[in-house]
């Protein structure tokens, strides 16, 4: 499989965006500048990026709670991911959703969610669009070794296979639920054979390796686009921080975290390979690092800055229109 | 004008809407039916017959799904997020209890979470509410509860007439809509017209006129307070008989004006008393019509049980014409 | 496997009481007896008995909106369910519940249930009391082809392996979800190993044939009285009512309801294998029919000439006690 | 006496259940913690810390759960039929939406459905309200939504004294009860005995009292409207301060008896208008009390919107000091 420099690059950027975006938000809730309740998703960052490295601005995502890292690959702007964070009016979703509901319709995000497994039945819906209107789109929506024990998912997968919908189901192990393992979590022994079971193809990927990720989501979404059914990844990786910032993470082993930032770095073997194949120079990565850098610290700069939301506002946006009785 | 029942005029507007606007289409446990079986596809039309030949039509708009709620919900709402205009059948408003979240968490909320950038135009309709001897799990109204959620516009249409011109309102409107059907009433019928016609959200019709109480009355419970009220008038007592149509929004203003002027409320629901409607109803007036209230403002529902399913049961358990008539009484002694 | 005489006895009378007992529900409900929404469990007799063989009055099962069967397979009293259906005071349940809530606690019987899937995560923690309290009971539900697709019997079965609890999952395929085939509302082809794909074995039977339900159900049973975690029963068998009485039942096709009639039945096919065994003879067969038919009769006149329920009687039965405020 | 915090105290109440009765069990979501993995099982008792040193205790009743709300609840409502007294917890109230059916189809409906012959002493937590810019889904009260529901019981306690005596009558009691936990208090402390006591169902607190206006408050508008109606001392106006602490039972007598004094209501609760504790209280008054009323009932809650996320959009949402003393001054005006 070869794939275009401008692909890689890009893969790159966005990777370096996401862990940088996610290293600056966890220093800033520390500051106490972020309020509610934030997850990050530093370390899985391949995950996002393989997967939507596939799609466009009309395919649709529909993330998570842990949600910065798949809004970011799928192309939503930097500063306005920063601001909403922050609260400001001039936030993405005009400071109202904050960190789990980040969205932006537009690019085809149909928002990160609060409610574990709360996406599934819904990328099932526009998957289904995408059936009716015959259009080619995918449907993409990502789920944790969590998430995948919750009613709402199964019924997705069943659902998206019956109805024959473009729907990709994108599993990332983590390793853990909050502060649960999946080998707790998950009653059997293999997710994978679990979620095939259901009837569509799995296919499985190191979520620390931007090439195995992204070879994987090809093969699933090129099956859900040629109108063969759903499909789904499943991508192992763990996270670098705990489940919120904050948290004390009783539940790793001696010399975990070490080992995932060492060993298990998606950055790092984005940048083996590229000295392997010669396909990007260092120089290169370095100079997206430096852009990336600067990016991340003018959206906070901006978001500092920013306009705050009024007490007005409040009542604003709930419905487009709510008629004469209102 | 032909007479039609709340069925087939809900049936009509169905077919209409999707006639009118390619990205409608129906979705939910047999609206089509029979699918994978040796039978006719699209012979059942959902177990009420709301959508009786969508299938024969629009084989493409006519969707049957498993026994799945969340994700029949969930479909519609993603559907609607990219710009369909689903409308999604809820077999009966109890089953609102396994798909809650798709409807009050993300439907619901997704245009303010997302500050004002999306739109959600998905109709979810129910069957609704009691008479059937169905017992706790199939008779709830559960509108009641719907309407306290900001961001869902909530129908409950009492004739065939509204539901046919709420329905189209419904479809066309840019919000997601819930559209309560109470079930005891799909066999009633009225002179409806073949025409496309909508009806507003947020304008209560009023249905009988008089001076000295006002009535607000919901779905099913409409006629039982018209058959009522017109009993009441040979005793020489005239009421305003309000169906507000829409419980979110509410047509607040028609209810405070009538409230003014007749000085005396009874509101009437066929929910259990507690956080519903008719507390609602009874809050705004002590409220915002305070000062022309001349007697207490007397609330008909169910009581604070689950529905019972022996026929005598329910009939105690519902409200009727001798309680709506009792309260109107009361509000006046 | 060799299973003593008076188990036989019982259990022909059992499936024989169903049927019998649904039949003339059947009649009532024509007659206008009988109000509200009913589903007949006939044809599936030898499900419920196959399994309900294997339990005592203190193990529990739940059930579904087509109950009857299990209800009477799990010793609920004949005249007393009769009663319920017809709305009498002196019902089982007072007439407060009718044919979807007939239960009856006292013998382990959780109820009908009127919500699709409802009961799977009641058996779970009903499972979960008798792990903890290691006193060896098991708790069973019954979920149809169709209920297998809600969210709560996927939530249910993986939380059961998860917790090492003792229920067990008999699921009872009779082809259709009201008026669609399982072949389009399960998606995958073998629903046998997504169920087992969860992580628990599961026995197939056909369920026309009480001796092949009674051996799957005991290995089922018997795996998780053990305390080896939760097992499935999955017994396939029409059913040869419509869904409700009054279905049209567009979905069947040509001879299917003569096929089933003829070549599908339990109790058929019991007399041929007594026959066979020479274990029960016909004669004693023909009498246990004789007490059956007089069972019925002797219920439905009971049913007609039971107490009505007074309006007092609505508010009952809520709480236990509502305290101080009510 | 000692100061503990609302979450110590909850804690302790279910230290004491659980050693005077075997019957009594947690679960939930990370109720012990850690299972699975190479840490230390046990080690967190929950994402609030409610379930704090349960599981070193008794290991085989502290049950860590997969995400699975609605099997949560389900396991809960089977152990209870067969005799044990689950307490479960549910991380936020809004995963109602999730696990509603169990809730209130299932639990609720138990025993009514079953002819009264069956029990189910199951008590649901859950941590409830805003404050915490927490947004849309992680914020709502959910306990008037419960209200509803006939055979629930619903619990919102407003401190730690209160919180513990309620627990301990949860358990204690044998219907099924909801608890909601208003998440912005946990950390609030008050002199809480170390003794086992309980506090009955359905008997309001008085917290203020006075002679002007009766405010009645929920859960942590409580110590809101206390402070409030503290501040309006030194004008000269003088209130009632009630705090229901149980919304189902209610305790109407209480209440009602004092507006029979005061002539003069205010009801003050976190959700959103439409339907809720504030509406059914004013409808309470408005019918039962009306005779006594001397200005319009007032109610102060959150506007018709979902919880937005940034604070300040959080601090114009929520009910506070001043809209209260508004509220109070306007029932008097
Ligand atoms: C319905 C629901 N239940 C519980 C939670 C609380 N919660 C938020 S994230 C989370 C863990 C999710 O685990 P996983 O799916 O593995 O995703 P990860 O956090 O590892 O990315 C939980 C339990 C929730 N938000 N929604
Ligand atoms: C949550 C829910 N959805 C839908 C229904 C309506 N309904 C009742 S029975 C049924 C079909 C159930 O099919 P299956 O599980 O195969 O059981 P069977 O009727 O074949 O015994 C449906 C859809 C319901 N009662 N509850
Ligand atoms: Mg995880
Ligand atoms: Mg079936």
């Amino acid at each position: 499989m070869s794939i275009p420099t401008e692909t890689l690059s890009e893969a790159y950027r966005l990777m370096k965006t996401i862990r940088e975006f996610e290293e600056r938000v966890n220093a800033e809730i520390m500051n106490g500048q972020i309020p509610g309740f934030t997850h990050l998703y530093t370390g899985q960052e391949a995950n996002a990026v393989g997967v939507c490295a596939h799609l466009d601005e009309s395919d649709t995502i529909i993330s998570t709670h842990r949600g910065h890292g798949h809004c970011i690959a799928k192309g939503a702007e930097v500063a306005g991911m920063m601001k909403e964070l922050f609260g400001s009016s001039e936030g993405l979703c005009k400071g109202k959703g904050g960190s789990m509901h980040v969205a932006d319709i537009d690019r085809g995000i149909l928002g990160a969610n609060g409610i574990v497994a709360g996406g599934p039945p819904i990328s099932v819906g526009s998957a289904l669009a995408a059936k009716i209107r015959k259009n080619g789109k995918v449907a993409v929506s990502f789920s944790g070794d969590g998430s995948v024990n919750q009613g709402t998912c199964f019924e997705a997968m069943n659902m998206a296979v019956v109805l024959e919908a473009p729907a990709v189901f994108v599993i990332e192990n983590n390793y853990y639920s909050e502060h649960t393992n999946i080998s707790y979590a998950v009653g059997c022994d293999d997710l994978k054979a679990r979620t095939e079971a259901f009837g569509f193809p799995v296919f499985v990927a190191d979520g620390a390796d931007f090439f195995a990720v992204y070879e994987a989501a090809g093969k699933a979404i090129e099956h859900a686009r040629a109108g063969n059914g759903p499909a789904g990844v499943f991508a192992e990786q763990g996270r670098y921080h705990g489940h919120f910032v904050g948290d004390p993470q009783h539940y790793r082993g001696e010399g975990e975290l070490d080992d995932l930032r060492e060993n298990h770095d998606c950055l790092k073997n984005f940048r083996a390979r590229m000295a392997e194949t010669g396909e990007l120079d260092a120089a290169t990565l370095d100079a997206i690092d430096a852009e990336v850098m600067a990016e991340i610290e003018q959206a906070v700069t901006e978001a500092k800055a920013a306009a705050r939301p009024t007490a007005e506002q409040v009542t604003e946006d709930v419905y487009i229109n709510y008629g004469a009785g209102a | 004008m032909a007479q039609k029942t709340m069925r087939d005029a809900i049936n009509e507007a169905l077919h209409q809407a999707m006639e009118q606007d390619e990205s409608v289409f129906v979705i939910g446990e047999d609206v089509a039916g029979c699918n994978g079986s040796a039978g006719d596809v699209g012979a059942v039309g959902g177990v009420f017959g709301v959508t009786t030949g969508i299938y024969h039509r629009w084989p493409d708009r006519c969707i049957d799904t498993p026994i799945s709620e969340s994700a029949i919900v969930g479909a519609a709402a993603g559907a609607a997020l990219v710009g369909m205009r689903p409308v999604a059948e809820i077999m009966f408003a109890d089953f609102i209890g396994v798909c809650m979240d798709q409807i009050v968490n993300q439907m619901a909320k997704f245009r303010y979470m997302f500050g004002g950038k999306s739109r959600c135009p998905a109709v979810i309709r129910f069957s609704a509410g009691g008479g059937f001897s169905a017992a706790g799990q199939h008779s709830q109204a559960m509108y009641q509860i719907m309407t306290s959620f900001p961001g869902l516009k909530v129908v409950v249409p009492s004739n065939a007439y509204d539901a046919k011109g709420l329905m189209l309102s419904a479809i066309a409107d840019d919000d997601p809509v819930l559209f309560f059907e109470p079930k005891i009433l799909y066999q009633e019928a009225c002179e409806v017209p073949d025409e496309h016609y909508t009806i507003p959200f947020g304008e209560a019709a009023f249905v009988r006129e008089g001076d000295d109480v006002t009535v607000v009355a919901f779905g099913q419970m409409v006629p039982k307070a018209a058959a009522a009220i017109d009993e009441l008038a040979e005793e020489g007592i005239s009421c305003d008989l309000i169906d507000p149509r829409t419980t979110s929004p509410l047509d607040e203003g028609a209810i405070l004006e009538s409230v003014e002027a007749t000085g005396r409320l009874v509101v009437v629901d066929e929910a259990p008393p507690r956080c519903g409607l008719t507390a609602d109803i009874a809050g705004l007036a002590a409220d915002k019509a305070f000062a022309s209230l001349k007697g207490p403002v007397k609330q008909v529902c169910a009581p604070h049980s689950p529905t019972p399913f022996a026929p005598e049961l329910e009939a105690a358990y519902l409200p009727d014409g001798d309680k709506i008539k009792a309260a109107i009484k009361a509000t006046l002694s």
